[in-house]
């Protein structure tokens, strides 16, 4: 009677599982020879990764898809919100370091 | 039906701890000549060495009754329940300010305990309890002010043919508030009439307090044998 | 102007609330003025300080410490009509007056450790600046943790407040402002690493131990007074759900 | 039917109390300067925090991650089947929510214990105060989450009460447990 919505759910669980298993695919590549460096390239991607799950979240999930658009418009400002701080806190870090 | 059964215990109860409160405080050696914020930490550890008997016993005594007086503070709030009010407001301030005066004077109680414990300690740390204690004990008005302006409110704001309490009660506890404000700015001087055992912080404030127990406790008496006298008409 | 004024005084119905009320912001505003401005305790001094340290800290803040802690002891009084506001909210609702009376016993209780013990400490700690550097640091320790470390009184008010409004049917408050009150309250679960820290994001005078915190608190601080406001336009003296803000007031 | 009606004719709803909508954004901003802060100091210390941080198990974050994604799949599932009256289906998914909930927090403590016997301790280190912190912050987000969805299967439990909006705010709750979870993860175990 709901298929059109039951169908979507296992797709989007098997895309964020997939995506969380990337992140070991991504650390495995980026240690040389065992040891752990700091790596700008994995951090970025780690964050946008997860950034990118998020707004998954946000719009299958919790079903923000079929919300009126002022809650589209304030999850997705939200998104790049916390990208603009993580991303900014990281490389402002990196700087003063 | 209002139910005043025990009304007259608990307001018997304040002669009671007037008297209790009288004797402890004549035993306290430093009260009826207050301790000068300016002795010495010797001076003030060889106070301690010397009176200790009567130290302990006084504080014991007022730990036990000092907070004695919120079952009259309670009967306080019953008045203001019957006031001409339009909310509760008033009488949960009451009750919210009650437990603070006792409160801050049990923490000075302990820390005149805690410094009669071990005398002969270092003398440095005799005095911070020394400090601590008279401190605390000086500013506890807060509450005080507080719960003698909200009287003072409720009072102006029961309009009604027979008012609860008469008005020349607000005005008083009015004063009463303004003698009390003084003593929260003591620590802002070590001698002269705003130290600690100087005239406003302790004499004006510690007399006030007594006073205003005194008149409250009239007041409240003769409130309580009004309303049984019409009670008692009325049935 | 100040006809107006007297007229309100004797005739608004709502003047006891209002009372309450304005007796809550002009709390806060000498909270402000004495705690972040005169004896320099917001932001909290560093934790890290040695003796010798604390003892200079003392000294600095001499006169501020004295003078701002003396307006705190004239006016902390004015915290209990803002409880017994926030308690009458509670009576408002369609709910047991339980919680009202719990909100009102927690945050009374609470002002003793949670702020007045850290005055008094202080003030004693700036009454003798020649007093002994270790313990100035004690007296030093004892002041701020005893203001920042209490935190179950507000925590489990907090969460009393919380469930009020939500199983609320009165519409006294929004219910996003339940929620609000448990951001509120987690606040106190993240300040109790300042317990074990010298230092650091975590000490109490870290950034997300006191910084963050802060800033949430005065969010919500900010917020109550405006919803206790709009609560008292609201307020119809009936037991039925709280009507509209009416129009006029609103704008 | 007609709620499926009202999805497909694309009216726009608001999932649960727009209330809890507040919630979810206020407590991210609270997060997000949680983990402005981490990484702030993280790369003043980057060697530090690089080898504590070899102390942690991938494997057992995304076995973590894994855990919280299927409870949000779950916790999705029972919304749209209570929307659909089909009540059965929709206590069994919220019953499967709180299970996933129960094996990450189970796995959690297990992580925890490992590391303090490893002498990664609350107070070990600076990255370890971090971990510390926002693993247990978020893990009591997770116990309030099992309160809300007690909540949720209340409401499911009786005819009488059945509030589909009830339940759909309960599911916004579990679903930002989940996503703060996501982000912490990335943060604490992946980022370089």
């Amino acid at each position: 009677m709901n298929t059109a919505f039951e169908k979507r759910l296992p797709i989007v669980w098997s895309a964020l599982s997939l995506m969380t298993l990337a992140y070991l695919w991504l650390d495995h590549t980026a240690d040389k020879a065992g040891v752990r460096t700091a790596s700008t390239v994995v951090t970025v991607s780690a964050i946008l990764i997860a950034l990118i799950k998020v707004r998954i979240i946000f719009r299958e999930f919790m079903e923000v898809r079929h919300a009126p658009l002022l809650l589209c418009r304030l999850t997705d400002a939200w998104v790049l919100m916390m990208a603009v701080c993580l991303f900014g806190a990281h490389f402002i870090g990196l700087l003063r370091s | 039906m209002r139910r005043t059964d025990g009304e007259l215990i608990l307001f018997w109860t304040l002669p009671a701890t007037g008297l209790i409160w009288i004797a402890a405080f004549f035993l306290f050696p430093g009260f009826v000549h207050p301790m000068s914020p300016t002795m010495s930490a010797a001076a003030v550890a060889a106070f301690y060495r010397e009176n200790t008997g009567r130290i302990r016993v006084s504080m014991i005594l007022f730990n036990w009754f000092c907070v004695c007086l919120i079952p009259v503070l309670m009967l306080l709030v019953v008045q203001m329940r019957k006031m001409a009010h339009r909310t509760p407001i008033f009488s949960y301030c009451m009750v919210a300010c009650a437990a603070g005066g006792p409160a801050i004077f049990l923490l000075a109680n302990l820390f005149w305990l805690l410094a009669a414990f071990r005398p002969e300690r270092a003398p440095e740390l005799t005095q911070m309890y020394n400090d601590l204690a008279w401190v605390t004990f000086t500013i506890q008005v807060p509450y005080l002010i507080m719960q003698s302006v909200l009287l003072a409110l409720a009072i102006y704001c029961d309009r009604q043919a027979r008012p609860v309490f008469k008005p020349w009660v607000a005005h008083f506890n009015l004063l009463v508030a303004a003698a009390l404000a003084p003593a929260a700015f003591t620590g802002l001087a070590l001698g002269g009439p705003m130290a600690w055992d100087g005239l406003l912080p302790f004499w004006v404030k510690n007399i006030t307090i007594a006073i205003w127990i005194v008149v409250m406790g009239v007041v409240i008496a003769q409130t309580i044998r009004r309303q049984r006298v019409e009670s008692e008409v009325a049935a | 102007m100040s006809s107006r004024f007297i007229w309100h005084c004797r005739n608004n119905p709502k003047r006891e609330l209002w009372f309450a009320w304005w007796a809550t912001v002009v709390f806060y505003n000498f909270f402000t003025v004495s705690f972040f401005i005169l004896s320099h305790t917001q932001p909290p001094a560093n934790p890290a300080l040695d003796a010798q340290g604390a003892a200079q800290w003392f000294e600095k803040n001499h006169y501020g410490i004295l003078l701002g802690f003396a307006i705190m002891f004239l006016v902390t009084g004015m915290t209990a009509p803002q409880n017994a506001l926030i308690a009458y909210s509670m009576r408002r609702m369609s709910i047991t007056p339980a919680f009202g009376y719990s909100y009102l016993v927690l945050y009374s209780l609470s002002a003793v450790p949670g702020m007045l013990l850290l005055c008094i400490v202080l003030t004693v700690g700036a009454l003798r600046p020649d007093r002994k550097p270790e313990l100035q640091q004690w007296l030093f320790d004892l002041a701020f943790l005893s203001y920042v470390g209490t935190m179950g009184v507000f925590l489990i008010g907090s969460l009393v407040w919380m469930l009020a409004i939500l199983i609320d049917k009165n519409r006294v408050f929004p219910k996003w402002f339940g929620y609000l009150n448990l951001c509120n309250a987690l606040t106190e679960v993240v300040v109790s690493p300042a317990w074990i820290f010298h230092n650091g994001v975590f000490a109490w005078n870290g950034l997300i131990a006191w910084w963050i915190d802060m800033v949430v608190f005065g969010v919500y601080t900010g917020v109550f007074i405006t919803l206790l406001r709009q609560m008292i336009i609201r307020e119809d003296f009936g037991t039925g759900p709280l009507p509209d803000l009416p129009r006029e007031a609103a704008s | 039917m007609t709620q499926t009606a009202r999805a497909d004719a694309r009216v726009r709803f608001v999932p649960g109390q727009p209330d809890m909508w507040a919630f979810v954004l206020f407590e991210t901003l609270v997060f997000t300067s949680y983990f402005v802060v981490y990484l702030l100091f993280r790369t003043q210390h980057h060697e530090l925090y690089l080898r504590a941080q070899a102390g942690l198990d991938l494997q057992i974050g995304v076995f973590n991650t894994i855990c919280l994604l299927s409870s949000s799949w779950a916790v999705a599932r029972c919304v749209q089947a209570s929307r659909h009256g089909a009540y059965r289906s929709a206590l069994t998914n919220a019953f499967l929510t709180v299970f996933f909930g129960f094996v990450f927090l189970v796995s959690k403590v297990l992580e925890w214990a490992r590391q303090i016997r490893m002498g990664n301790g609350f107070t070990a280190n600076e990255f370890f105060q971090h971990y510390f912190f926002l693993t247990s912050i978020h893990c009591l987000h997770l116990l309030i989450g099992f309160v809300v969805m007690g909540v949720v299967v209340y409401q499911l439990l009786s005819p009488k009460r059945r509030s589909q909006e009830l339940v759909e705010t309960g599911a916004t709750y579990w679903h930002t447990v989940d996503f703060l979870w996501v982000l912490i993860f990335s943060l604490l175990y992946v980022v370089r």
